[in-house]
């Protein structure tokens, strides 16, 4: 187990060296630098000065090693466009807010969608199984954006029940608030809904197939109980497989959440960064999103171990 | 039980808090004077610098620090008042300023504001190391461009605080307009001490900064809020009547519309179809409405380097000719649904001897535009004979232009999409749209020259006409498509030291003709302005040009 | 109960040709998976809506008459009547041609993403699979550093390098889609490399290539055709999510996404000029993914009969 | 037996699989024998024994781990270009799994045509056509069938066409892998007398896989048993059947259930009943495979592994326990 | 009735039916058959041939919307019909009253579930045990079933336990309630002979203990001659011939029963003799024919074989056969001679 988790760090230091180096590269392809907006009408010298001022005036093999030293011992630099902000402060002050955004919205999707899913398979060829089909539709198919506007006007504009923007702060940063946090959940966890549902269905399906739920049927066993102790669990693979993928998405995919319900998270962030270039805010948050998502592929392969006992962390299978 | 929570935008001052006055908006049995005196304003995105010598975010620059004078918006243009300074002395061969201070005049800290603060921002401003871009400002100063250009020392620039409330500056040659730059932000004071322990982070972090305004940065949460309070260490603070501003970083039209419709925003900027929905509600009287010129025009400019793509804008008629190919009233009413239609490159909003510039003379391509407006025989008549006189054979259907853009809203795309329709309908010819999404992907295209015209435009830094008329000398900015004519320069260089209004007001003309009638060097588009809607509880909200775009230095709230 | 005569007792034994005789009918494993679909009425109805909008991609723009470009503002704005069946945009254009004309530009975007997707997929995942070893350990790795990395990054950086075009926008949309189809593919020809059926190929002499052509491709359409099916509507949906961050498609050229996100600007006066485009985008996103159910179904070789 | 020549010859053939982190499954231990000429070897021993992988590695389908496989005296393992195809064109081998076996995308005709295609034996179409109808009718199917998918066959159907497909490159040698597990007995007897046929008529030579020791006596001239990736017994089929030596072909032979109610119960109480577990084939200890299970396990079972040694009249076996009744 | 004892179950003109793409399968086409307390009853039959569907019929494993069980259809458990039955009844009919052993016992094991708790969780439903209780009883049933160190077995998953050992588990899973009819489907046609002789032994030990009524299904007549006391020969979805297993051996009646006895291999066979075989394949339950189903491939076809679908003929002492044959109109036939070889 020691000899293992060596071994699983070092590969994730790995792919992180991999995945700090790609993207350096590729913004290094990007026309332009972070700086052009700034120094357009400056003198030829100030420019000059600002170009070195940000380490810019250096050559690109030497700007990757002072990057990637830059990344090994966590300093990740200043922003180029909005001087002062650094990625620290960024991990600091907006990756809880989006955390607890993402949070809610995978938990609460996941929650509805594994319920809807369930629905659909066991009650399959029948209405509810449409009606849940036509439902996920609509969630991927209408964008957020849209659905975070919808649910601002009726239920903050017109009824008035929850705040129109905002989202918890200081003390009430992770357990606090709630009521500034519903609509913006709700706004972004139909995508999650929808595609768990479908998932858990396909899967639920393939498990009723199995001998093993005629094993259990012919012990005279409650559909419930059947439902419960024999299908659910074997069903979770493909479920857990989906998760990385769902956290990944989380963060750089509420943007559009964050930006119209005004929460300081760190999609609105990124997106902005992006497209400044802003090449050092980038690379941090890159790194520190592709570390969060390996660390979630690491418990997702814990999680496999736990859920199905024929797969072995160190073997692939037995 | 959401009043005990900890809340990064109070959204709830209509939503959910209990408090009896933030619900009843319409509650008429309250005394005025039981408003909670706090406003709830809108922006789309915070400046994230607070170094005044930046001129980085003016807006709040304005309001929360002070220059020597203020500019205060009015129905006929901006008017200065004098702010940190009581008086100013004006040597008679105009080349000596004296400022004397107010003495009660105070920092946030308390510590009252010195000539010595002015000296130290000014010497900032112009610091080689530094680079600030406004630096060109107070070139005029005695020896303050070598000193920026690294040839001459800071000793010899004549900027001197003469005791701690007399402030000196020389300039080299009498300029009619130094007096209006001094309502820019880079001219305001700086604390030395202060800046100078922040080092590096002066002007980063907002927590290092003081303030010498009506109001002071009390909170700002990125992306989300900003909160004002009431300076009470401002000279004037007896005559602040807000405790608090409260600033939401709203992205989306929509959701500001639904905060003005419920009370919880006081001012909405209009654009957009929401401008003809609030007019109704302002005309039926439930809401106030503000409408200003703003100092800004949005041109076509046009690629003097290559002549473009095409290779075809060197010529001017070609260049007329896809000027007056548009629009400019359809283009206003379809695009945008307001601002003003443009004819000449310097806005209304601009003043000169206190009246508006664009009043007291003729706008310089309308007449010649109303020959071939709609006219397409003669417009493409007008082509042809530039592709003449250029020598180029190729038929005029066959010709293609390319059109610079950015940007990503529908607002953006419209635009792009109309200008393109219309030149191609109006002179047959192609264009080709050359989009990028943001703007410094947009200056590395235009620095490729990809592109034979561009959507451009220029938001004035201070009022004065020229500030208009200089971006087109020649080396000047880039970002006008490298014009170059050394006539233009030369009269635009006669004006230097010259304090005659009458003259400088001919010299205007003729540049300003020069520029567009004769040589075509862009095409005006429209001229911008500002739409405000106010609840009625708002009173003395204002907006000016050149100084706070949303003015609230007097504002109360009255009968909430 | 028929009559019982003595002739009807005599033994006559079986005949040579009725032994071996196939009461089955001679069809091949596609007109089995299609005649399998054909009993399935959702996913035939999700058929017949495709084929409809195919056509009025084609033909949509056309049928009122009015350019889905040219603009004619002295009409704009107006709501779904007679003239105008789904009203007029902000410049005056017939939104019913305009929301054709970006169906049509959304499931073009959509074949080709999903074509480029599934060839260089199906190309990287054999290698993977072929080599395995060490080149498989590094090729897998590729894979893991493009997915950690957010993909919107990925795809406004290509978007930035690229430009704003038709072409760098399929290079960006396809560019992260195509891990997931490399992985299957990987593990469908490692599965199919320990077939019974492929030994029996290599046993003959078969030579790789054949084996790839002959037996790896006919036998992992069925899947490549499902990953196909969820990817579709997979990219339609990215590609609208790009439009609303000004990335999608130049103007004047138009698709479903920035339809929809121009209608959201006007949502609040012209709520027409949203819901017509997205009620296109929700018709046309089921309509693939019934029909990926269906496919499953229809495909899945255990419910072979 | 007087001498004959020598067809496959297999000497100490190993061959490992690696299941992950070190551990190696030793599915093929050490494995040595020779077939002959037309004969029928016959192979038994239990599910997993390492019956299919000893069959593939002879030739060459798997990579060996070690010894040699000599095909008419040239490694099979080292054979290239010419040489190689050549001996693909000569050895072939039939399938254990008939519905795993054939390509579902394909049809019969492009099943069995595949060997021609890659081996040019047709010159045109029309040959190639021909020589499909012929073997399609050569293992008792119809022309008609040739249009057809493998899914609309039965079980029994199914292993023909496998059998057509192995024929039609006019082979010498062939491995049958449990060529009749997968199908019930009415369609098994089909098969077993076909490959009967065929041989008598043809002169093949087959290397018969099977664990149904009852077809495998049947069809084989000799019989080979594997107990856990070794050979333990080595003879004649005659003799195997009437004088099994090793306690694991004992026990085997014993168990094999008889289709005849009375001489099945009264067998029952003689059957002989094995004790312990199959130990499992990954990182075994050394010593006798079988020792776990065997009742005559002495204390050199556990620490050597025993050799195939003749006992008369060319009957190997390998057990300590025989070797010392036989002194 | 012709035996004294209480038929403990009988199925009567049993029809199951699967819904497909392709058509209705008419997987069991009309099977009638009894069975007696402590009685082994073996079907027999190729592939196929509807047996596991019989089982699952019996079993009330046959679901919708694909499955179908025939109007008409009996299924009489103790007298009482449990087509009829609601769910209290049901539950604790299924495992309590009648239990199955499948084929493939790695795919009837819950791969997420220790075996212990499957072994309990029948015990719980059942016996009304605590959890503890079930455990420890689960333990006691491993013993039972011959597993060394059963105390560490219950807690392991399937997966870590080779395939005749699985089919234990199956068969204590199956045993815990003490039920009065167990259904063996191939429990052992995934095994090697010698773990097979010892299943069979386990199975038989339990039967004789415990009264245990069998159904054992198969198609490897090794098998049933071992265990069964009567045997039904099914194809094509119906009972061709029934009887004791002596009648079934010795003296069959039908032509499909010759057949298959026939192509048995015997071990006193010459070497490559050609065996018996049963020539061409059975027919395609979609579309079955009008008369008897083995009519194509049987060497005694007469013309009315096509055209009817004989009935059974009662022979002496519960034997029974379906073959126009034994028609007084037919011409008389024995068995051929040639057992297992011609
Ligand atoms: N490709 C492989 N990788 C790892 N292990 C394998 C592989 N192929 C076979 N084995 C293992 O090798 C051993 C022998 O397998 P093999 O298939 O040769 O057995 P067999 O005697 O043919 O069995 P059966 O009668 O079931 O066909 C088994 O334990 C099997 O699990
Ligand atoms: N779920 C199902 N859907 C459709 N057809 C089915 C289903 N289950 C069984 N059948 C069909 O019913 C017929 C009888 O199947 P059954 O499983 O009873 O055969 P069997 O006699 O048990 O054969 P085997 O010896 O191979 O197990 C077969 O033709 C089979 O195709
Ligand atoms: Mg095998
Ligand atoms: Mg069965």
């Amino acid at each position: 187990m020691g000899k293992y988790l060596i071994r699983r760090v070092a590969e994730m230091i790995l792919t992180l060296f991999l995945i700090a180096t790609a993207t350096f590269f590729l913004l290094e392809a990007v026309p332009g630098d972070p700086l052009t907006q700034r120094a357009e009408k400056l003198a030829p010298t100030v420019k000059a000065n600002l170009y070195k001022r940000y380490g810019l005036d250096k050559p690109m093999m030497e700007r990757y090693a002072i990057t990637m030293k830059g990344i090994a011992t966590g300093d990740f630099g200043e922003s180029f466009v909005y001087a002062g902000q650094t990625v620290q402060g960024l991990i600091h002050d907006r990756l809880p807010v989006s955390a607890r955004l993402g949070v809610q919205q995978v938990l609460l999707g996941i929650t509805v969608g594994l319920l809807l899913g369930i629905l659909a398979a066991m009650k399959r060829g029948t209405i509810a199984d449409y009606l849940v089909i036509v439902l996920s539709v609509l969630m991927i198919s209408v964008p957020s954006l849209i659905f975070g506007l919808l649910l601002q006007k009726i239920f903050a504009g017109n009824l008035k029940w929850f705040p129109t923007i905002g989202w918890p702060a200081g003390k009430d940063l992770w357990f606090g608030g709630w009521e500034y946090t519903v609509l913006p959940t709700l706004a972004g966890c139909f995508g999650y809904i929808a595609a768990y549902a479908r998932l858990l269905k396909t899967s639920m399906l393939d498990v009723i197939g199995q001998d093993y739920v005629m094993t259990a049927e012919s012990k005279g066993l409650s559909k419930g109980a059947i439902i419960r102790k024999h299908i659910l669990r074997n069903s979770f693979i493909p479920v857990i497989t989906q998760l990385p993928m769902s956290v990944a998405m989380c963060i750089t995919g509420s943007f559009f959440i964050e930006s119209i319900f005004s929460i300081p998270g760190i999609g609105q962030y990124y997106v902005t960064a992006v497209n400044n270039q802003d090449l050092s805010i980038l690379m941090g948050e890159t790194v520190i999103l592709a570390a969060m998502y390996i660390i979630v592929l690491f418990i997702t392969d814990l999680l496999y171990v736990a859920v199905d006992p024929r797969i072995s962390l160190t073997g692939k299978n037995s | 039980s959401s009043g005990k929570t900890e809340v990064a935008t109070a959204g709830d001052t209509a939503g959910t808090s209990s408090t009896p006055d933030a619900t009843a908006s319409n509650d008429t049995t309250k005394d005025s004077g039981d408003s909670v005196q706090e406003l709830n304003l809108r922006a789309t995105a915070f400046g994230n610098n607070y170094d005044v010598q930046d001129m980085g975010w003016r807006w709040m620059m304005a309001e929360c620090y002070e220059g020597l004078l203020r500019d205060v918006g009015g129905a006929d243009g901006d008017k200065f008042e004098l702010a940190g300074a009581e008086s100013i002395d004006v040597s008679e061969d105009g080349l000596t300023y004296t400022f004397h201070l107010r003495q009660n005049a105070k920092w946030s800290d308390g510590k009252p504001v010195t000539a010595n603060d002015y000296k130290y921002g000014w010497d900032r401003l112009l610091d080689p190391n530094k680079g600030y871009s406004y630096a060109a400002f107070i070139f005029n100063v005695v020896g303050a461009e070598e000193y920026y250009n690294g040839k001459g020392s800071l000793d010899d620039v004549a900027i001197k605080a003469l005791d701690d409330y007399t402030f000196e500056v020389k300039l080299k040659v009498a300029d009619p307009t130094f007096e209006s730059k001094l309502v820019a932000t880079p001219l305001y004071p700086t604390r030395q001490d202060i800046a100078e322990a922040a080092g590096d982070n002066w002007g980063k972090d907002w927590k290092l900064s003081v303030y010498n305004g009506p109001y002071i940065l009390s909170d700002l949460v990125e992306d989300n809020k900003m909160v004002w309070t009431k300076n009470p260490n401002y000279w004037d603070a007896a005559n602040v009547k807000l405790e608090k501003v409260n600033w939401f970083d709203i992205a989306e039209d929509a959701t500001a519309a639904t905060m003005f419709d419920n009370g919880q925003l006081d001012v909405i900027n209009g654009s957009g179809d929401y401008l003809k929905k609030y007019d109704e509600e302002a005309s039926a009287g439930k809401i106030q409405s503000l409408s200003t010129q703003y100092p800004g025009t949005v041109m076509l400019g046009y690629e003097f380097k290559n002549g473009g793509e095409s290779g075809l804008m060197k010529n001017v008629n070609i260049r007329k000719a896809i000027s007056y190919s548009i629009n400019r009233d359809e283009m206003v009413g379809a695009v945008y649904g307001r601002y003003t239609p443009a004819y000449g490159l310097i806005a209304p909003a601009i003043t000169f001897n206190e009246k508006s510039y664009r009043a007291q003379t003729e706008e310089p391509i309308s007449a010649e535009y109303k020959e071939y407006a709609g006219d397409k025989a003669k417009l493409q008549e007008l082509f042809q004979k530039g592709l003449d006189e250029l020598g180029v054979k190729t038929p005029i259907s066959d010709v293609k232009i390319v059109l610079l853009t950015s940007g990503s809203s529908t607002q953006n795309q419209t635009e792009r999409e109309y200008l393109k329709q219309s030149i191609e309908q109006n002179l047959g010819i192609k264009v080709e749209l050359n989009t990028v999404g943001d703007s410094s992907l947009f200056t590395s295209e235009r620095d490729a020259f990809h592109f034979d015209i561009m959507i451009t435009g220029w938001w004035s830094d201070y009022n004065d006409p020229l500030d208009y008329l200089d971006i087109f000398r020649t080396g000047v900015y880039h970002s006008y498509g490298l014009y170059s004519n050394k006539d233009y320069d030369a009269l635009l260089d006669s004006l230097t030291g010259l304090k005659d209004t009458t003259k400088r007001f001919e010299v205007y003309q003729q540049l300003e003709n020069k520029l567009l009638l004769e040589d075509c060097a862009a095409a005006p588009l429209y001229y911008s302005d500002n739409h405000f809607y106010i609840q009625n509880w708002v009173k003395d909200f204002n907006t000016s040009s050149f100084g706070a775009s949303q003015e609230v230095y007097h504002t109360s709230i009255s009968g909430k | 109960m028929p009559e019982l005569t003595p002739g009807k007792f005599e033994i006559i034994g079986y005949k040579k040709d009725d032994i071996n005789k196939i009461t089955r009918p001679a069809i091949s494993y596609w007109q089995d998976a299609w005649r399998r679909l054909k009993k399935n009425p959702i996913a035939m109805v999700s058929i017949a809506v495709l084929i409809v909008m195919v056509i009025m991609v084609i033909i949509g723009p056309m049928i009122r008459g009015y350019d889905y470009v040219t603009m004619n503002v002295a009409q704009k704005n107006l709501t779904p009547s007679s003239k105008y069946w789904f009203g007029t945009d902000n410049l005056g254009r017939d939104l019913f041609s305009r929301i054709w004309a970006g169906a049509r530009a959304s499931i073009i975007i959509a074949l080709v993403a999903t074509a480029l997707k599934l060839v260089f997929g199906t190309l990287y995942g054999a290698l993977m699979a072929h080599f395995g070893g060490w080149v498989d350990e590094v090729l897998m790795r590729v894979i893991e550093v493009i997915n950690s990395i957010p993909s919107l990054l990925i795809t406004i950086l290509i978007m930035m390098v690229l430009g704003n075009s038709l072409f760098s926008l399929l290079v960006a949309l396809s560019i992260t889609a195509w891990c997931n189809t490399a992985r299957q593919v990987r593990g469908m020809i490692k599965q199919l490399r320990e077939s019974e059926y492929v030994y029996a190929a290599e046993v003959l002499g078969a030579k790789p290539i054949r084996i790839i052509f002959k037996h790896y491709i006919p036998n992992m359409l069925g899947i490549l055709i499902l990953d196909a099916s969820t990817a579709i509507p997979g990219f339609i949906f990215t590609e609208a999510g790009l439009s609303f961050l000004g990335i999608g498609l130049k103007s004047p050229a138009i698709s479903l996404g920035v339809l929809i996100s121009m209608g959201q600007h006007s949502m609040d006066f012209y709520p027409y000029q949203l819901f017509f485009p997205c009620l296109l985008l929700c018709i046309i996103v089921m309509a693939f993914n019934l029909l990926g159910d269906g496919l499953r179904d229809a495909l899945d070789p255990k419910l072979r009969q | 037996m007087e001498e004959k020549e020598i067809v496959l010859s297999v000497q100490h053939l190993k061959k490992y699989f690696s299941v992950g982190k070190g551990e190696v499954l030793k599915a093929v231990d050490d494995v040595s024998f020779d077939i002959y000429k037309g004969e029928t070897l016959g192979m038994v021993g239990e599910s997993g024994c390492g019956k299919t992988t000893c069959g593939r590695t002879c030739i060459g389908l798997y990579d060996k781990t070690d010894g040699q496989v000599l095909y008419k005296g040239k490694d099979v393992h080292g054979l290239t270009g010419k040489e190689r195809f050549e001996f693909k064109r000569q050895v072939q081998m039939v399938f254990q799994d008939p519905y795993g076996s054939l390509d579902p995308r394909m049809t019969v005709s492009d099943i069995i045509g595949e060997g021609i295609d890659i081996h040019h034996l047709a010159a045109n179409k029309k040959e190639r056509q021909n020589m499909i109808y012929d073997y399609l009718e050569m293992v008792g199917l119809n022309r008609e069938h040739a249009n057809r998918f493998v899914h609309e066959f039965s079980g029994g159907q199914r292993q023909r066409i496998g059998i057509a497909r192995a024929l039609v490159v006019q082979p010498e040698f062939m491995v049958l892998d449990e060529p009749i597990s997968a199908l019930d007995v009415s369609i098994q007897a089909q098969i077993v007398n076909l490959l009967v046929e065929l041989q008598k008529k043809m002169g093949f030579t087959y290397l018969f896989v099977a664990h149904d020791l009852s077809m495998v006596k049947h069809i084989s001239d000799r019989v080979a048993v594997l107990y856990l990736g070794t050979l333990v017994e080595l003879t004649s089929s005659k003799q195997l059947y009437s004088d099994p030596r090793h306690p694991y072909t004992q026990a085997l032979l014993s168990a094999i259930p008889i289709a005849d109610p009375e001489i099945e119960q009264e067998r029952d109480k003689s059957k002989i009943k094995l004790e312990g577990e199959v130990p499992s084939p990954i990182n075994t200890k050394p010593g006798c495979k079988f020792r776990s299970r065997c009742k005559y396990a002495m204390p050199i079972c556990e620490k050597e592994m025993p050799a195939l040694k003749d006992v008369g009249d060319h009957h190997y076996v390998a057990c300590h326990y025989c070797e010392m009744t036989e002194d | 009735m012709m035996n004294e004892k209480k038929h403990i179950l009988e199925v009567k003109n049993l029809k199951v039916s699967y819904h497909t793409y392709a058509g209705e399968v008419k997987s069991v086409r009309g099977v009638s058959f009894y069975l007696d307390k402590g009685e082994a009853l073996a079907i027999v039959g190729e592939s196929g041939c509807g047996k596991s569907v019989t089982a699952k019929a019996i079993m009330g494993l046959i679901k919708g919307p694909q499955g179908e069980i025939k109007d008409g259809s009996e299924i009489l458990y103790n007298g009482s019909n449990i087509l009829k039955y609601n769910k209290s009844k049901w539950k604790e009919y299924k495992g309590g009253e009648c239990a199955i052993i499948f084929q493939d016992a790695l795919a009837a094991l819950n791969p997420t579930m220790i075996v212990g708790k499957q072994i309990a969780e029948n015990l719980m439903v059942h016996k009304q045990m605590s959890k503890q209780e079930a455990a420890k009883e689960a333990v006691e049933m491993l013993r039972l079933v011959g597993i060394p160190e059963p105390e560490k077995r219950v807690e392991q998953y399937p997966h870590e336990f080779s395939g005749g050992m699985r089919q234990r588990v199956m068969i204590a899973i199956a045993f815990a309630c003490d039920p009065n009819l167990l259904i063996c489907d191939e429990p052992t046609t995934a095994l090697d002979v010698t773990i097979q002789g010892q299943i069979l032994d386990i199975i038989k030990d339990l039967q004789k203990k415990r009264e245990v009524s069998v159904i054992m299904i198969t198609h490897d007549l090794g098998v049933v001659a071992n265990i069964a006391q009567r045997i039904a020969v099914m194809y094509s979805g119906m009972i061709v011939e029934s009887g004791s297993a002596k009648d079934i051996f010795y003296t069959p009646k039908h032509p499909y029963t010759w057949a298959l006895i026939q192509s048995v291999p015997r071990l006193d066979l010459e070497n490559k003799q050609t065996l018996m075989s049963i020539p061409g394949t059975p027919p395609d339950l979609l579309d079955p024919p009008v008369g008897c189903p083995f009519s194509t491939r049987c060497s005694y076809c007469m013309q009315i074989c096509r055209e009817a679908m004989p009935e059974a003929t009662e022979f002496e002492d519960g034997h029974q056969a379906a073959c126009w044959l034994h028609h007084p109109m037919a011409p008389k036939v024995d068995m051929p001679d040639f057992r297992g070889g011609k």
